[in-house]
């Protein structure tokens, strides 16, 4: 089984990244772009673990491991 | 309603509460008690250590600024000045070690180039728990990255620091970043608001609702509630700080602006207040005006917020034209938010209404100042009584034992992560006990060093801060640096508690006692309390940031054996001083008993000597004896030669064979000098009246150091040096 | 002569690279500014290291979008000199004017220490007062040293002798251990088909001055200055 | 209109950051993991601009500027 989790800073955290892009982007001209928020996304190979235990333990492992709940937030979903 | 329960979440009695409403005559609007909650937290209004900090001698011959500014400042001559600080980032740090430590490096280089300085160098002290915890390596990990990741992107090196591994910071770790930064006298700048009517403006990012209460945090302890504390954090954007150094510097360099102050703890507010303060004027903002992040921010919530890489300048009408240009050119916004106003009051204005109005007065310098109570801990008297475990049976391995403690081994797999070499000035590269620093066209040097020893400290602070400034300074010495000026950071608990109170005037009392004693000044520094989670609180921990120089870079002594055959020398005598030492901790895990003392005259003959030595080219190497005694002042010398050389050591005191290899006694340096040097090198010792013993020779593949007749230490040079490079990374590489 | 060292917003040792053309070599230099469109005369053009743009998104990534890149691409077109260090040297990748990109470090971690290279090539502009085989003490500082590029491009780079410089040992063998941050082949330093523009991760600004610890880089701003004079 | 683009490295690109990840999800017990891959992701704000042109454009500054296309393949969606 395939899952696909997307860690990004929250709403109201600073994401010097994702600005730094968009002023690049407003420079080549592609002024249509409001904003541009840029995050982590991670595909994990899951073998041998049955769908409940992975409904418990994907958020567990977004959020002890890959992200930090601080200023990090995290989405997840199966992919395959 | 001001309630009770409101003033406890703004960390305000109700005596001070009262305080407020006399001063400002009227009951706070909720802005206006936000404002105070921040200003007069300790963190910014300084008030239980404001007393004994006046204890600092903070004259002198070279002071240009001494405390009360962003940073200190110390004539180094030709014009120049070099401008230092040091601050501390600890909670931020522990909460998001990355960010928090990455912040910290962004708000010290703030307060220097605020100043008109060019930041040219960034050491860090850090105090971590054991490194066989994984928690604490993901800490470590976190912090020296997030050191890294902003301090390189600024293109300032950071060139030492010093780390230490123990207990006592495994809830609370240390992270302190010094900064320090070269002027021109006459452009130096500072935190004014002067000139009625002259424009005030914001620069910067823009602000969001990040770090809102971020020095109240700061100023208490973590409890249960831990985790509602945490969205105090921000996040670094270093790349406009890059920015924001250059179009600062440009403006200031153009001779365009009245005054200058970073939006650090306590952003616009603490900006805003102290650069009228300082003015004996008033400031008036329009919050309408002020870049925004996120929508429906509060005046409450701009004013408190901490959002980084920000700043507050105040121009004149006839000189903002150009200062914009100069920021739209490095893509930074400089909007005018308000005007300087006589009145001395600061006022702010939202949505057309006036939401503050007080006097700026009443925010920066009323705020009361306590002399807590102290008490010397119980504790104290049984901890000092402690028998001694006998000594080892094979020196090899407490040798081995020694080298390989994370406090002493090499910290390479830190300092690999700085970028230590850009604006090539370091001379002397990180891992020495000082660095070294060219000035570009010039023969002099700046020599600095960050030092402090959190055990002597817990188990006598007044004899631990001696130690920590003298140690810094036997620093310097040791590469023929005279000490100019210190800078200070002192990490200490609750000093709410009488016995953390107590550790803490003890220490500044020792550290003001040793300043007096080497003549050196204090122009700064920092104060952070509260390091304690769920009542257990650090040990004291005092960092010493201490700034020297060196007439003549060519002159300069470096740590490593330089020849076979030169002749070692000891400066100062071995006393059987065990307690506090690596040694008893790495074997028996004690910590325990009196630790060594200090006497300050002897340690400063030995200092001077060492100097005097170094600017006549007398000597070839030095190196001064600290934590691990004598076997591993000599095996860093070994360590940090070019090529391998050992050496063949013979010691005749008659004291413990393990306190005379691994003992800490203060005031000791290890020289060596080419052979036909010897004659010079004892003679001038003679007439300085400084004890100095011939102990043996650099010579061989081996690290050979006897006992009178008894060889007692013999291992390969290779195999010393293994055990002390890899000790960090193969922790690292364990997987638990 | 006249050297020219681009700033792009971020960039960190323009300054160190300014200081040693005019200071240590005392050839005229002078900054150009990335919003320009003027190389001002220059025969020799300098990217230097830093983190333009922070090096979000990827070093050297949005740099390449500065005004001034028009310039500096004619100029390269044209067979100008162009060194790029470091973030420089990231630059003309991400440009597509040297092959190849640059992955994180192999450690994953930012490295700054001096590290050995070894000069593969001195029949270019910039090693001609060299000999090939000669070993350069010369500083390293980067995340993204990790050299690669696809197979095919390898092969034509090894073909074409465009590789000028690989991390070798202090003894000149070029071994694993030897190749810190896990380029291929060891790839420090790689020039372009027609042999006018360098990229290398080394900084040899940094090993200019003895009393820094090398002086070794030197060699490359010689070979640079004698290949342009002796072209005048 | 929001839409997300997805950033990784081709198959045949090593992933370092993820192999890591991997063993340090490893050392924490969570061997059902068999392998993660991580990427980038980029959500962009857009504006004032039609569907056909969003077609066309999205791809463009996908690889032109988001992506280095030696190594690096991108996917993208609307996802409001
Ligand atoms: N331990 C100390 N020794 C001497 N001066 C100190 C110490 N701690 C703080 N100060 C001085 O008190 C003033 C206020 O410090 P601080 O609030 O940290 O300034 P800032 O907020 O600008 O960093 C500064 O001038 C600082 O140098
Ligand atoms: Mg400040």
């Amino acid at each position: 089984m395939k899952i696909r989790i997307l860690i990004s800073f929250k709403e109201s955290i600073l994401d010097p990244q994702g600005q730094t892009v968009k002023n690049a982007l407003h420079t080549l001209g592609y002024d249509f772009i409001k904003d541009v928020r840029q995050g982590k996304v991670f595909e994990l190979e899951l073998d041998g673990i049955s769908e409940d235990r992975m409904n418990e333990v994907v958020p567990e492992i977004a959020h002890k491991v890959l992200a930090n709940p601080i200023i990090e937030k995290f989405d997840w979903k199966i992919i395959k | 309603m001001i309630d009770k329960k409101l003033l406890e979440k703004h960390g305000l009695t109700f005596e001070e509460y009262n305080r407020i409403v006399d001063l400002i005559g009227k009951e706070p609007s909720y802005t206006e008690l936000g404002i105070f909650s921040l200003m007069w937290s300790e963190h910014c209004s300084y008030k239980s250590s404001k007393i004994h900090l006046k204890k600092l001698p903070v004259t002198g011959e070279n002071v240009i600024q001494g405390p009360g500014e962003n940073a200190g400042i110390i004539d180094i001559g030709d014009g120049m000045a070099a401008v230092f600080k040091i601050e501390s980032h600890n909670h931020p740090s522990f909460i998001e070690p990355y960010q928090g430590a990455a912040t910290g490096v962004g708000g010290i280089l703030r307060d220097i180039f605020t100043m008109g300085a060019r930041p040219i160098a960034l050491m860090n002290s850090l105090r971590f728990g054991p490194l066989s915890n994984s928690h604490n390596r993901s800490i470590i990990d976190g912090v020296v990255s997030g050191i890294a990741g902003y301090g390189n992107c600024m293109g300032v090196p950071t060139v030492g620091g010093e780390i230490y591994f123990h207990d006592s910071y495994a809830l609370n770790p240390l992270v302190n970043v010094f900064c320090l930064g070269i002027a021109e006298h006459d452009k130096i700048f500072y935190a004014k608001a002067e000139g009625t009517g002259n424009p005030v403006l914001y620069i910067g990012s823009k602000t969001g609702r990040d770090g809102i209460h971020g020095a109240t945090m700061a100023s208490a302890e973590f409890g249960e509630d831990l985790e509602e504390k945490r969205p105090n954090v921000q996040v670094g954007d270093p790349f406009k700080e890059k920015l924001l150094l250059e179009a600062c510097l440009e403006v200031m360099n153009k001779g365009l602006i009245v005054g200058i102050q970073d939006m650090g703890a306590a952003g616009l507010t603490c900006s805003s207040s102290e650069m009228a303060s300082n003015s004996g004027t008033g400031i008036e903002i329009n919050l309408d005006l002020v870049p925004q992040r996120e929508e429906g921010m509060t005046p409450y919530e701009i004013m408190l917020s901490e959002s980084q890489e920000r700043m507050l300048l105040v121009a004149t009408n006839k000189t903002v034209k150009e200062v914009q240009e100069i920021f739209a050119k490095w893509d930074l916004e400089a909007v005018i938010i308000g005007h300087v106003t006589d009145g001395n009051k600061l006022k702010v204005k939202a949505g057309g209404e006036i939401v503050v109005d007080v006097p700026v007065d009443a925010i920066v310098n009323s705020c009361p100042v306590y002399n807590r109570q102290s008490k010397k801990p119980a504790c104290l008297s049984r901890i000092r009584n402690i028998n001694l475990p006998a000594p080892p049976e094979d020196y090899n391995k407490a040798f081995l034992l020694v080298l390989s403690q994370p406090t002493i081994a090499n910290k390479e797999w830190v300092y690999r992560q700085y970028d230590h070499m850009v604006q090539i000035n370091t001379v002397f590269l990180p891992g020495a006990g000082a660095s070294l620093l060219r000035l570009k066209g010039k023969n002099r040097a700046l020599a600095l060093t960050l030092d402090g020893n959190a055990v002597y400290c817990y188990l006598d602070p007044r004899t631990g801060g001696k130690i920590a400034v003298a140690e810094a300074c036997r620093n310097l010495a040791c590469i023929g640096a005279r000490p100019l000026g210190v800078t200070n950071c002192l990490n200490f608990g609750n000093p709410e508690k009488p016995e953390i109170m107590w550790q803490f005037i003890e220490t500044v009392e020792g550290i003001a006692e040793a300043c007096k004693a080497f003549s050196i000044p204090v122009t700064g520094g920092n104060v952070s309390f509260y390091n304690e989670t769920e009542g257990a609180p650090i040990s004291p921990t005092p960092v010493l940031g201490i700034v020297g120089i060196v007439d003549d870079v060519h002159k300069a002594v470096s740590q490593g054996f330089k020849n076979e055959g030169d002749i070692i020398l000891l400066l100062g005598k071995t006393k059987e001083e065990l307690n506090g030492t690596v040694y008893l901790r790495a074997l028996h895990g004690k910590e325990e008993g009196i630790p060594p003392q200090i006497d300050l005259a002897a340690e400063k003959k030995v200092q001077d000597f060492c100097i005097e030595a170094a600017a006549k080219k007398l000597i070839a190497s030095a190196n001064d004896i600290s934590e691990g005694g004598l076997a591993v002042c000599l095996a860093e010398s070994v360590f940090s030669a070019e090529a391998f050389l050992g050496c063949e050591v013979s010691l005749k005191d008659s004291i413990r064979t393990d306190a005379l290899f691994f003992g800490e006694t203060q005031s000791r340096i290890i020289v060596t000098v080419e052979p036909e040097n010897l004659d010079t090198v004892l003679d001038l010792a003679g007439k300085r009246d400084i004890p100095i013993t011939r102990i043996g020779k650099v010579n061989g593949q081996k690290i050979f150091i006897r006992h009178g007749e008894k060889p007692c230490i013999e291992v390969p040079v290779a195999l010393a040096y293994n055990t002390w490079k890899n000790a960090i990374p193969k922790i690292f590489q364990i997987k638990s | 002569m006249k050297f020219g060292v681009v700033v792009f917003p971020g960039s960190n040792c323009d300054y160190d690279t300014f200081h040693v053309l005019r200071d240590v070599f005392d050839k005229e230099t002078t900054f150009l500014w990335h919003k320009d469109h003027d190389l001002k005369n220059c025969d020799c053009i300098v990217l230097p290291g830093g983190f333009s743009y922070g090096d979000y998104l990827r070093s050297g990534a949005i740099a390449r979008f500065s005004p001034l890149i028009q310039e500096i691409t004619e100029f390269a077109q044209k067979g100008g000199i162009i060194l790029g260090i470091c973030n420089g040297f990231q630059v003309l990748l991400e440009l597509g004017l040297i092959p190849g990109v640059m992955l994180r470090n192999k450690n994953l971690k930012f490295l700054c220490q001096h590290i050995h290279i070894r000069i593969e090539n001195d029949q270019t502009p910039f090693t001609r007062s060299s000999k090939a085989g000669q070993i350069l003490k010369i500083p390293i500082a980067h995340f993204d040293g990790n050299y690669y590029a696809t197979p095919e491009t390898l092969v034509e780079l090894k073909k074409n002798d465009q590789i000028v410089f690989r991390y070798s040992d202090p003894d000149g063998s070029i071994s694993e251990m030897a190749n810190v941050n896990g380029s291929m082949e060891n790839i420090a330093g790689l020039m372009n088909l027609d042999r006018n523009v360098l990229g290398m991760m080394p900084h040899p600004e940094r090993a200019s001055e003895a009393l820094l610890g090398s002086a070794d880089g030197k060699i490359i701003f010689e070979s640079i200055i004698d290949y342009i004079e002796s072209r005048k």
